[in-house]
């Protein structure tokens, strides 16, 4: 793959759309698609999420445009990729984060979007905020 | 002697009870045990799983002496996905 | 996960949607969702191609079936499967394969995806007829 | 003696020219030699990476000795997704 690839990473404040986004890595040219969709679930550790608010810093789209440029540089077949993270507050079944990548065979795809999910967990500074259904609340991964 | 402008996010800001604060101090490690003095044991103990950007860039050195007016942002786990 | 996980796999005639693939392996609990979609590429090894067949043997239901159910066993924490397979005549940029997992969180839902992959690949009696532009055609994989 | 239904796949289809035949073979090796022998150089070229599966099952012992009628099913290397 010598074409530079089709770069598209933002966080966004409204719903995010799978089909949307897989759009944006296809190509006549792209035999494989790998996405991830992360999703807020009912339960965490047994407790009952009623809401969810998800929280950016600054930096946060500077670094998931690093993100999505450092992985497709890495997977030099990558014909496309895309990572969304949504802020804001989000209930049960909304999409939180969406990662898609194109390329022309599965191995790169399908590399790349793990990659990037792994990424997005680790690198971007981003915070999650949980709402039971006690009314209490907690800030994922802080003591 | 620096002025510092402490921006608390997520747990560290609840733990803190305010978005930002400003101290003087002459060293990120100065102006860390001021406002942990300030704010009591709950701050402390997030602020030990953080990590610090001053004036965006990550703190790798505590006592690098400090000058003029500059912005550290206090930054807990992050839990992005 | 004790609950029985939720398998769909079959081959199909008709064009695939994504969507809804990714609606069957959606619950309240999948916090985690991977999927993987193979296409019709407009060139092979630099060959342009106008269209594909794809035959299944006889055995390719039960096979489907059951590479679903070895995977979801195998990834324990898998919630749901789906493998679809499409047959016959495709044209350029139409779904071939499409995977998808869900789990509660991303390591169940990417593994199981990239395997179920590599699997439909390896162990699905399917084969795959290429037709090019200059009229030729081949059948991958074979002599 | 055993009455043979060769059925043929995709490549193996097109190098047969036919969709199958039926053949007499003591063992599936003798069946294989047969068909070889009607259907050219082009088939046996395809056979060579093919399995198969004789009333379903893979065939593992090529001299294993065959009776009544038998399916042969010859599948080339699949190509899925």
């Amino acid at each position: 793959m010598s074409a530079q690839p089709v770069l598209h990473a933002e966080l966004v404040d409204y719903e995010i759309n799978l089909l949307e986004i897989v759009g944006r890595v296809s190509s006549s040219e792209s035999g494989a698609i790998a996405t991830f969709t992360g999703l807020v679930r009912e339960l965490d550790h047994g407790r009952r999420v009623t809401e969810l608010e998800y929280v950016a810093h600054d930096s946060a789209t500077r670094v998931i445009g690093e993100v999505a440029h450092d992985i497709a540089a890495k997977h030099s077949e990558v014909m496309a990729l895309a990572i969304v993270h949504r802020t804001g507050t989000l209930r049960i079944g909304d999409v939180a984060v969406v990662v898609a990548a194109s390329a022309a065979h599965r191995a790169a795809a399908l590399g790349a979007c793990a990659e990037a999910v792994e990424a997005v967990k680790t690198l971007l500074p981003v915070w999650k905020r949980q709402v039971f259904d006690d009314g209490t609340d907690e800030w994922v991964n802080s003591p | 002697m620096a002025r510092v402008v402490v921006r608390y996010f997520a747990a560290a800001r609840a733990a803190a009870g305010v978005d930002e604060e400003t101290v003087d101090a002459d060293t990120v490690r100065e102006c860390l045990s001021m406002i942990e003095g300030n704010r009591g044991p709950g701050l402390q103990r997030v602020i030990r799983v953080c990590s610090l950007l001053l004036d965006g860039v990550q703190v790798r050195d505590l006592d690098r002496r400090l000058s003029g007016t500059v912005e550290l942002d206090v930054l807990p786990p992050f839990a992005g996905g």
